[in-house]
């Protein structure tokens, strides 16, 4: 078994620097002989078309994306997560479109579940936004759709939303008797 | 505890699992399950468990009364209606298409099992190295929903909701004195009230545990007795006529003292 | 610049699988040739002097060690290896993963036992997550499988599951067309 892809599986998969004496022991090898193949490795990273390095640091070495990439790998940082809405944030924002503005309590008496994340993620989608507090103790914040929110749905206005077509009759916000909004 | 014979048991996910294990055992055709004989062995192994006092789950009783009653039932003469097919009510189908359905899934997980088998050695980039504290963009940040989803979705959050819950009350203490002195009041006036009633009338739970706790205070001083003509019957509390004399004041302290709210 | 060392730079960067869609638009490049670079990579990093590897799972690649160094970068302190699923918890994945999504009762009809601790157990694990929440009285709760479970056993996507097959011979019952397997 080769003691250099060894010693590059350790330097790939540790999450801290490691020192050459740590590496030795670990490889059963002398301390020269892994300072001799890890100045083979960082030669061979240093190739221009190789991604990663070697880097000496306090305390040992460890391999890093080089810098001249780092605003591609921003940019996967950016876009790595899938587009598709949550069960949970999609009924969320569907409460926050047609019930707004409204606060999170509000939403929770209706979803029965916290909804910190859900409304976390519409506000990192640019779909939702705070709109105010609400008047009452601890002044609640009040969200509401953003003008992308509309945008993406493609409507000019609020109104523009469908209206519920469920025989649900507790469509009309402000007479809800049932509904003890607030904590 | 030395056991004088050893039994190897092995052990068995669930019921399925357990006939399962039998129905292949005995090298038999699923669709035509002895019952008798499948259900005298499971039987057996239900009994072995309990031998070594190892506690049987309800989900294996369960099993075995359905076997049981499919054994009943293919002792039953047939009555059978002109119309239907051969096996059409083979009270053995159900369970042998439940057997093989799990039969499926166990035979599954087995290979899932052993392809999960060492995957762990596989080692990712360690994640504190993955790009951070960025704030994602999205390519579409609806996940490609339409305006129709909303409303389907508000109405199903709608339908889904409960009604709100009321507001619990806050427990009066309810002191087993005072039931005792109520109590009192009562049986003054009727020789005999039956329990049910006693405790149907207390308005919280609270109030039932200082109703029964002030029950049991007056039948140990002999001022009230129950009883129950038969088992299962209602209870009758009853007060004794010679005792009434002997509640003192001073007894009644000792209640308030203990009871001091609930 | 190389663009094939910015594809490697970000493969590094990336503990989770990334599609070679995704690269393709960071890079301003065409899918096809995305794989056609990842695919000399993959190559490159199977030579037996090298200590880790390209790996197409999840519907996306990802860089891991070669298992064969695992035992030395569990020496490093980099433990991975996960308590072994039960064997109840093996068979609920089974029927989550093929029956997906699925709720627990439906689960339970199939095993002929409670499974709320196995499903808990594999929620823990990131192998499966709530997916939605089914139609009908009391809207339980749909279980599918995660993007985690895909890597851990190594499939690109759920259709690479191999398809169901019981050992038993006697599989055909006589004639009965009651029998509904699955929903």
């Amino acid at each position: 078994m080769s003691k250099k892809a060894a010693l590059e599986a350790l330097l790939f998969a540790s999450p801290q620097p490691v020192t050459p004496e740590q590496l030795a022991r670990i490889l059963s090898l002398q301390t020269a002989q892994v300072r001799n193949l890890l100045i083979r490795l960082e030669e061979e990273y240093s190739d221009a078309d190789r991604g990663f390095m070697l880097e000496w640091v306090a305390g040992g070495v460890r391999l890093c994306s080089k810098p001249e990439f780092y605003a591609y790998v921003e940019e996967l940082g950016r876009t790595a997560r899938p587009g598709t809405l949550s069960q949970a944030a999609l009924e969320t924002l569907a409460i926050i479109a047609y019930r707004q503005p409204i606060t999170r309590p509000q939403i929770e008496v209706i979803r029965g579940v916290r909804v910190d994340s859900a409304v976390v993620s519409l506000i990192d989608r640019g779909l939702v936004e705070e709109k105010g507090r609400a008047d009452g103790p601890g002044r609640p914040i009040l969200y509401g759709t953003t003008d992308e929110f509309l945008i993406r749905f493609n409507l000019n206005s609020l109104e523009d939303l469908p209206p519920l077509k469920s025989s649900d009759a507790s469509e009309n916000p402000p007479e809800q008797p049932s509904l003890t909004f607030g904590s | 505890m030395e056991s004088a014979y050893r039994v190897k048991l092995d052990v068995f996910e669930g019921p399925l699992d357990l006939l399962y294990h039998l129905v292949q055992q005995e090298e038999i055709d699923i669709w035509d399950i002895p019952i008798a004989h499948i259900t005298q062995q499971y039987l057996a192994y239900l009994d072995a468990l309990r031998e070594l006092d190892i506690e049987v789950a309800g989900e294996f009783l369960v099993m075995a009364a359905r076997l049981v009653y499919i054994k009943a039932r293919m002792l039953l003469p047939e009555e059978r209606s002109e119309d239907a097919e051969e096996d059409g009510d083979d009270p053995r189908l159900d369970l042998a298409a439940a057997l093989l359905e799990y039969a499926l899934f166990k035979e599954a997980a087995g290979e899932l099992g052993e392809r999960g088998e060492g995957r762990w050695a596989y080692l990712p980039r360690p994640e504190v190295f993955a790009p951070k504290n960025v704030k994602p963009t999205y390519d579409d940040p609806t996940g490609g929903i339409g305006v129709e989803e909303l409303a389907k979705a508000l109405a199903r959050a709608l339908a889904s909701m409960r009604p709100p819950r009321p507001i619990p009350r806050p427990y009066n203490k309810v002191s087993v004195a005072h039931k005792v002195t109520s109590l009192r009041q009562l049986f003054a006036r009727r020789r005999r009230v039956r329990f049910e009633e006693l405790i149907q009338e207390q308005r919280s739970r609270p109030e039932v545990v200082a109703t029964f706790l002030a029950l049991l205070e007056l039948v140990r001083r002999g001022y009230l007795m129950a009883r129950q003509e038969s088992v299962f019957g209602p209870i009758e509390i009853e007060r004794r006529a010679q005792a009434v004399e002997s509640l003192g004041d001073g007894e009644d302290t000792a209640v308030e003292e203990s009871g001091s709210g609930v």
